[in-house]
């Protein structure tokens, strides 16, 4: 990396301060908008309200919250898996590429709401369907972020390794997955936020617990506090694993010139 | 006109029978007023119309004895039913059940509101039982797991998922809530934003007058009030056996009227035996989620006062 | 013995014919060198060779005793380094042994004693975009003959280097394939360095390239080093000269 | 382009044919499972009373897709936008990136289920609340394709630019932005899949009309003849949608050396 | 007049101390050029030069007489062509007459009557992965040039060319520089190339690079493409052995 554009120095703490300054401030517009406004809590409830009953139901909420992590982890790993396994296998021959591909394009765009019931009537109320469904709302932005990063090779270097008596295997592994890296954090990024919102969506459609049962009991039982704090938790979540994605993706590729960003 | 829209509680069916003839005959128009009827969605009628989304609604009575507990502006105009049509129904060919202990354990379909826990709860044990299931929260999907065999038992209208399991020849059996230990109940009522009623009462009144001469109608010409549904539901409701078999049956079975009372007229002391069981079962909940530990005055909850005395001209 | 012999080759690019009936033979040891005007259709030629791009027309035959194993017969260095920017330049020297199945340890091992005659001592851990032109360039040659493969395609090898880098490659170069008795094909565009090196010179037309001139340069040798022969002396002219006369042509 | 990457030719038709092929075949199969094991309609329907169901029901379908398409549009119009917008000022001022980032990050961690109601309560059953549904669920693929795209432009090209004097934004207009093209029509493409889904689930939330209420009514009613229907015609919408956004790229960037993939 | 002076600048690269204590001037309208070692740090001379990175220490000073408008002073040609690969040819030639606001037509108007000198007529519409070595360094060349600053930055310019195209390019260079009154920094690895068109040289050292030696080059102009002269020839050899002189030092 050219040295100007290097990422300011100053530890990961002091470089979050604007991010969590923004925050911050956007909860204190919100604090005062309700109660200045005066509006009802059943619209719109004050964060310090939503914070009270974070801590109020915290086992509750901690309880839920462990299915919903591992239905998105395994949900995403499977994901990420089948998508990586299928990404070369549609690399290496074409003719797979013409045909498979419009499937899993169509299968993207099959609307959660009428699968996910499908899916629990299916399989159950345990995890199955949850990892399924995360899977298969996450699985099309890696499968595309590979395919087009594997299209990002350039020439020159696989005619090299070509040249070198590389085989198609090695010349994918050599060439075509690094140069792929960069897409595929970018895709991986994209899909880990996704793959929570699909858990919850999942568990929506039926579970025994989980975020989704208790958003929906709150959302059932005018309780937006509720609602507001699973939600809470969730984004907490999603963070955390937005995070794990990003450091991956610096430790990984991040000596790259050509680096992600944020 | 005066714009109104009412939200439902579930895809049409003849619980909601009164509104469509209402609207097909014209009956808001003369009342002056412009009645838009919201597909159902996602978000529950009482949500809509505390947001003001909605002005009118159709609830259940423990749904509405809940959210009304939480907070929720709401009042009941009319009363669509007048008896029980909800049932806990079950798989009829399954011998392992034959009264609600045998529940215990089982799990149960549900629809994400905790007054269904007190329900079931209070029957199993009013039978002895210990009243512990599990619950997996399934909404609109309930049917298709019960008949799937992926769930032992969930609730259901008779007049309606009934009629349907009839239709299709599905054994299916059921308990009367109030055999067991809860009290009677109007299951399906027409709630209003209290608020929007209170400020616009000649609207209010006029709507709910030409919603119960809907329903009486309904309760005089089931198969022409039937057709009438069919036709006003947009092509959702293909199966006229069931439309008109439930039409029967809300009238056959006395369902939507009383003897000396008007069509539409709620109970106000049924609803308050029905809040009392609620409260003492510890479903109902004040606006902070606290468990309320003072049962609210119910005075005001409904009201008579929209509905015409005798059931109007239909 | 013939290492390679390239016949009637035609290529078309684009819809620009770039190679036209080229016509040429290597044979086993022998140090060969291609001269021509720049675009002409020399980087193509070795394109082909390496399967780059198909040719439209003609043939091209190894010799099979060339093919060692089931890995191709030549090591190629690409006018543009290609260096993968993801890869240290230690792994990137060792790239075509790794291909090679070498376990990167054992490749790493041959590798870093041949580092500081490349003058890339202490650059082994770094990415190739922290490296000079001339830098890339040697880590680019190194990679390539580290492959000790027969047949040796270098496409201006020496192009970023200053001249006394450039000699002192030269001369390690020069003493390296006589030791392993390496086939090699040179495309420079230095005259004076085809003359050092070379026992065969081919002089390519303008695009598209045709083989206007074969001429064999047997200059005693070695020639690196010291004044030039007059041999060697007559025979850059005699290059300069069939040069101009293509291009004023 | 090398001329052996190029794609294999004879026209768009030929091409799609072992897609349809596929496509085909997987219908036959579900066709003649329906048939041989008898299965109740009611459970699931075979394709061909699917398509007469779509045949019969096509005004209703129509009258219910047009609202769905229109939300789609105009949200991931706007969503694109503002993503476009944004990454141009992130990218201008690091200081806001490293303050707004971690913001919209959150902001897509939102989970649907829980911010769909809230939209429908605030904002009501028009069209207002499908659009910013619609954005909020596409706009951060956008935003982070874009803003990696950035990021991946060649430190040499950037500073060939700034030597000529080019200003910050002549930098940006000639090398950051054609840089970030690959990326962007990988995200252009997934986040259209998504659009669809989102348009559809805002629906379900609160609407009048549209695919979404279309499928939530047929549902309850005991038609998963008619949920396929509009499933169908959700499917074929989205496949629109995503050829359109592939051709966008063919045309843009598709001489460039690294191509999108299918 | 002085048109740029550098004083006393160092630079560290990652660690690497790549510049220490340059100091140089170049007078209005002369040709300097820079000799030295691969890897010594002339292209990241330039680099500073050009803003690419922030000097360590020292001063660099351009004559403000030489800050037409807001522009640059430099036209720099980088090492490594820098041809943007989504812009055909005429457009990265257009590239820095388009920075500087002028319209595509007028530009492309500016730049097609210079593309048959260049050896690029009919290759204006290709991409640049279309092109051969050459053809692209030419077209960056050209690309600088177009600029019209005062002063040129040129970082190996002919590396990829033969020798008659580059011959022909550097005449045309010279001829070009002459009547535009163009200040120029040639960094080049040929000694002759760098005694024909200099008037004055830089010797660095190896690095971190140092200024070994400023030579001045009196030598009688026009000294291309003719015989050699003798005081040509003198200082090639001067430079030689300071160079050689540096290597084993
Ligand atoms: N980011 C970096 N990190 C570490 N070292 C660097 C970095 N960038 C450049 N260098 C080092 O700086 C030195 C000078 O590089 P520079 O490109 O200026 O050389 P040069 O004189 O132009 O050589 P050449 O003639 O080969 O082009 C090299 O040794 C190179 O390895
Ligand atoms: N894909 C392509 N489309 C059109 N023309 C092409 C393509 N690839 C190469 N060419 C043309 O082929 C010709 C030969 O290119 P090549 O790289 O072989 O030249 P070269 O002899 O190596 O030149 P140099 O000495 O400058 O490297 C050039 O004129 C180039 O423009
Ligand atoms: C037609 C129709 N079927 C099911 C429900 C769902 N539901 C809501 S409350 C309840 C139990 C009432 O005791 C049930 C079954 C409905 N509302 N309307
Ligand atoms: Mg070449
Ligand atoms: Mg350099």
């Amino acid at each position: 990396m050219h040295s100007r554009y290097r990422p300011p120095r100053g530890g990961a703490l002091l470089r979050g301060t604007p991010a969590l300054l923004s925050v911050l401030c956007a909860l204190l517009i919100w604090e005062a908008y309700v109660r200045v406004s005066g509006i009802s809590p059943l619209l719109l409830p004050a964060p310090s309200q939503v914070l009270r009953q974070i801590w109020s139901s915290r086992e509750m909420l901690w309880a839920n919250t462990v299915p919903t992590i591992r239905a998105t982890l395994l949900g995403f790993a499977l994901s990420v898996s089948v998508a990586f396994i299928l990404s070369v296998l549609l690399d290496f021959i074409p003719r797979l590429r013409r045909a498979l591909f419009p499937v899993f394009i169509i299968s993207q765009t099959l609307p959660l709401v009428a699968i996910a019931p499908l899916m629990v009537l299916w399989f159950g109320f345990d995890l199955t369907p949850k990892i399924l469904l995360v899977a298969l709302v996450t699985f099309f932005p890696m499968l595309i972020a590979l395919a087009d990063g594997y299209a990002s090779t350039e020439p020159e270097v696989e005619e090299l390794l070509r040249s070198m008596g590389a085989s198609r295997m090695a010349v994918y592994r050599m060439a075509r997955l690094p140069s792929s890296l960069p897409y595929f954090f970018a895709g991986l990024r994209i899909s880990i936020t996704y793959a929570v919102v699909a858990a919850i969506f999942a568990e929506y459609a039926g579970a025994r617990s989980g975020l989704g049962i208790v958003i929906l009991n709150a959302k059932n039982s005018f309780r937006p506090d509720l609602v507001l704090a699973a939600v809470a938790v969730s984004s907490a979540m999603t963070l955390c694993l937005y995070g794990v994605a990003a450091l991956l993706q610096r430790l990984m590729i991040g000596h790259r010139c050509t680096g992600g960003a944020a | 006109g005066e714009s109104v829209a009412v939200a439902l509680d579930w895809t049409p069916n003849t619980n909601h029978v009164g509104l469509y003839v209402a609207q097909a005959k014209g009956w808001f128009d003369e009342a002056g007023l412009d009645v838009e009827i919201l597909p159902y969605t996602d978000t529950s009628a009482g949500a809509l119309m505390s947001s003001g989304v909605a002005q009118f609604g159709i609830l259940s009575s423990v749904g509405f004895l809940s959210q009304r507990a939480a907070g929720a502006d709401l009042q009941v105009v009319l009363g669509v039913v007048q008896h029980d049509t909800g049932r806990l129904v079950f798989d009829g060919e399954r011998d392992d059940i034959q009264r609600p202990a045998d529940l215990d354990g089982m799990t149960y379909a549900g629809f994400g509101s905790e007054w269904e826990t007190a329900l079931i709860r209070t029957m199993i044990q009013s039978d002895g039982g210990a009243g512990e299931f599990e619950t997996v929260t399934l909404g609109t999907s309930a049917y298709e797991a019960l008949a799937s065999g992926a769930v032992d038992f969930t609730l259901e209208i008779v007049t309606w998922e009934g009629v349907h399991a009839d239709l299709l020849g599905r054994s299916q059996r059921g308990f009367v809530y109030a055999d067991w230990g809860v009290p009677p109940q109007q299951t399906t009522l027409l709630g209003a934003d209290a608020g929007w009623v209170a400020a616009n009462a000649d609207a209010a009144g006029a709507f709910v007058k030409a919603v119960q001469r809907g329903y009486g109608f309904a309760l005089d010409h089931p198969a022409e009030a039937a057709e009438i549904l069919i036709e006003q539901s947009g092509g959702m409701l293909t199966d006229p056996d069931l439309v008109h078999g439930s039409m029967e049956m809300l009238v056959r079975d006395g369902f939507l009227k009383d003897p000396g009372e008007p069509v539409g007229h709620v109970d106000a002391d049924m609803m308050a035996r029905l809040g009392q069981f609620l409260f003492d079962s510890g479903a109902l909940r004040g606006p902070g989620g606290q468990v309320l530990d003072e049962l609210p005055d119910l005075t005001g909850w409904v009201t008579n006062a929209f509905l015409a005395p005798e059931a109007p001209e239909t | 013995m013939t290492a390679l012999s390239i016949d009637n080759l035609s290529l078309k690019l684009g819809g620009t014919q770039v190679l036209d009936d080229i016509s040429l033979h290597v044979a086993e040891g022998e140090f060969v060198s291609i001269l021509g005007p720049s675009g002409c259709g020399k980087s193509s030629l070795f394109r082909v060779l390496t399967g780059g791009v198909a040719a439209d027309r003609g043939e091209v035959r190894v010799d099979p005793a060339a093919r060692i194993g089931a890995g191709s017969a030549f090591a190629f260095m690409p006018q543009r380094d290609a260096l993968m920017p993801w890869r240290r330049i230690i792994d990137n020297i060792t790239l075509g042994l790794e291909v090679q199945g070498i376990s990167r340890a054992d490749a790493r091992a041959l590798a870093e004693p041949m580092l500081p005659e490349f003058g890339l001592a202490g650059f082994d851990r770094h990415y190739p975009h922290e490296l000079s032109g001339g830098m890339r360039q040697r880590a680019a040659l190194l990679r390539t003959i580290l492959q000790g493969r027969p047949i040796q395609l270098l496409d201006e090898p020496f192009g970023a280097l200053d001249a006394l880098t450039r000699a002192g490659m030269q001369r390690w170069l020069e003493r390296r394939f006589h030791a392993a008795g390496w086939t090699t094909i040179l495309v420079t565009h230095d005259v004076r360095e085809a003359v050092a090196l070379s026992d065969r010179i081919y002089v390519f037309s303008p695009r598209p390239a045709r083989v206007v001139r074969e001429i064999r340069v047997d200059a005693p040798r070695p020639r690196l080093g010291r004044p030039m022969s007059d041999a060697s002396r007559r025979i850059e002219e005699q290059l300069l000269d069939i040069l101009l006369e293509q291009r004023t042509a």
